[in-house]
């Protein structure tokens, strides 16, 4: 009640608060600026940072996912929301794990994703996953066969509640680890008489494994 | 396996939303077995019991998982379940890999069982990073599972309405692009039907000759006069009346401005 | 940013604004108290004057309706929602030959307009002049098929800059070199008995087009 009269955000602030409320989907600074007339993007940053501390505390936060924003309840109220709400499709063990292949190595090539595994992918994995909106063609590989290459989209940062794909869990580990090398590049790294990148590599390694 | 029973296993894999590790399963023998479509390939059924001997990946002990692969392979077979061909495959290599790493080391063509060892040992441990980083990921706070987005959004609409621009000098050419583009086939047809002064005075005064009273300007023009032709003679037929009034031999008159202009042979 | 200190509501205001944040209807005190446990409805409709407070001044508003209550965008930030964007296009060739045609020969059917050009006259290229507001439907002409006829309106001369259809340059030198005859009214003035249209034409050609 008394909070009101402390709480008059200035007329961009509100209008992108309004915008991004109103919104179907997330949206960039430039499709706010676009909305919004002849707003600089640089206040429309401002804005939208003082707007992501404003609701920090708050039932709704205000959270950049791949350079797209958007409004969404807080996670802490999931146990009260979840109950008559689960929209979300329930992803087989190979599709999750491809989905971590293809987010974690992007772009890969489908023959990358089996290397991996293991075993074939079948074609349906993939098309669950691009159907879910989360994994899209990028391209092909300028090798021979140029073989298609996958991606993760701005709908799966959203999903997972990624500000970027550098927020993935525990990427830095893995990548300093060689993880997310080949193997062929891990074994030369390791057997080459460059003792330091097999040192680094091997602690690292061992390093993040208990986090 | 064949590629069916591998979408088989996905779905039933499926209803478990977030995927808990095989290894965290009883590892009474048993149960095992019963698992078996449950992997994900040989890789997988051989991660799985690396991670059985909890220690690190990178110190797991590659004779005693190709022991514990071939085993659970025997023990498959003896209880009659299918195994799949390529799970077989990697019970031969294993065992193959095996045999090189206990025969004493001699010059081989192939690569040294240690570095097969070494690359199976990489690829291990990047399946396992896969399947860890999978479950991490499954277990964040989903946008529709978790956390979620405005039930009834209004929705924004850009509506764009064109502006049409065009410059005055943009007309203007235009318009003379359009002539000059017709412009030959007008010269073509060009010649206007007209009456000369010298037919209409002839004409005026011949049938002022032989009318009797007044008559209306107009009564002079020819009869099948339309058109263009029409205005041509009514200017001209009355050029003429002047003409022939000026000469005095026609009487005009006209009652009101605008009025019927009329016309007779002078009383003598 | 320092807001965010200041800015911590209880647990069941929280709970509230997320759950009708994320609700596809407006809810009422009792539906709330459903989604929230065991709260205590006293406790929700204080919580709901709470928010309702809070965001009076924001770009989001909390109103009820008929005892449910839902968030909306402020009502004075609508136009937001509803944008119009103007985009500047330049008119075609063929668009601009056409207005041309109607400025100097207006009123005039599209088959008149199509005999000056030369060639065949789409209708998108009059629906375009329509729509840019040059030109208008300005009755039909009282012949066999009763073809619709095209004028220019003030929207045209103001555009141009124009105080009448007179001003447009060169028209009287053209007309004195009989340019503007299109082809076939020249020759139906020789040909047809029907004098009216030549005369209608002739006239409306020179008439008061300044009004």
């Amino acid at each position: 009640m008394s909070e009101a009269d402390s709480n008059k955000p200035d007329d961009l602030v509100r209008a992108v608060e309004a915008t991004l409320f109103a919104s179907e989907d997330a949206l960039t600074v430039e499709s706010l600026a676009g909305h919004l007339g002849d707003a600089e993007p640089a206040d429309i940053r401002a804005a939208l940072r003082e707007l992501a501390a404003f609701y920090e505390a708050r039932g709704i936060q205000l959270v950049e996912r791949g350079k797209r924003w958007h409004f969404q309840t807080a996670p802490d109220l999931a146990h009260l929301l979840r109950r008559e709400r689960e929209q979300v499709r329930r992803l087989s063990r190979a599709a999750t794990e491809v989905l971590a292949i293809v987010a974690y190595h992007e772009p890969v090539s489908r023959a990358e994703i089996e290397s991996i595994r293991g075993v074939q992918t079948s074609g349906g994995t993939l098309d669950v996953l691009m159907e879910a909106g989360w994994v899209r063609i990028a391209g092909r590989r300028e090798v021979p066969g140029r073989p298609v290459i996958y991606a993760t989209t701005p709908e799966f940062l959203q999903h997972f509640g990624l500000t970027s794909r550098r927020d993935l869990p525990g990427i830095d580990d893995l990548r300093a680890a060689g993880l997310l090398d080949p193997v062929d590049e891990a074994y030369d790294a390791l057997v080459t008489p460059d003792e330091d990148v097999a040192e680094e590599s091997a602690e690292e390694t061992s390093g993040d494994h208990a986090a | 396996m064949t590629h069916d029973s591998f979408m088989l296993s996905e779905e039933d894999a499926g209803e478990s939303e977030v995927w808990i590790a095989p290894a965290s399963a009883p590892t009474e023998d048993k149960s095992l077995y019963l698992e078996l479509d449950g992997w994900e390939g040989p890789l997988d059924l051989l991660l799985d019991l690396a991670r059985r001997q909890k220690v690190d990946l990178r110190s797991i002990s590659i004779l005693a998982l190709v022991d514990q692969y071939i085993a659970y392979i025997e023990r498959a077979e003896s209880l009659r379940l299918e195994i799949a061909a390529d799970y077989l495959v990697m019970a031969a290599w294993l065992a193959y890999l095996k045999s090189a790493l206990l025969l004493p080391k001699e010059e081989q063509e192939d690569a040294s069982p240690e570095e097969l060892a070494l690359r199976l040992q990489l690829r291990l441990q990047r399946l396992g990073a896969m399947r860890e980083a999978a479950a991490r990921l499954m277990a964040r706070d989903r946008l529709g599972r978790d956390v979620f987005r405005r039930g009834a959004p209004e929705g924004l609409r850009i509506d764009r309405v064109n502006a049409w621009q065009c410059a005055w000098f943009d007309l203007v050419r235009a318009y003379g692009q359009v002539n000059a583009r017709t412009a030959p086939a007008i010269h073509m047809v060009r010649e206007r039907p007209v009456m000369t002064l010298e037919s209409a005075i002839s004409r005026v005064s011949a049938m002022l000759g032989v009318a009797l009273d007044w008559m209306a300007l107009e009564d002079f023009l020819p009869p099948h006069a339309d058109g263009r032709l029409r205005r041509s003679a009514l200017a001209s037929s009355f050029v003429a009346a002047l003409e022939l009034a000026r000469l005095g031999k026609a009487e005009l008159a006209q009652d009101e401005i605008f009025g019927p202009l009329r016309l007779r042979r002078p009383r003598a």
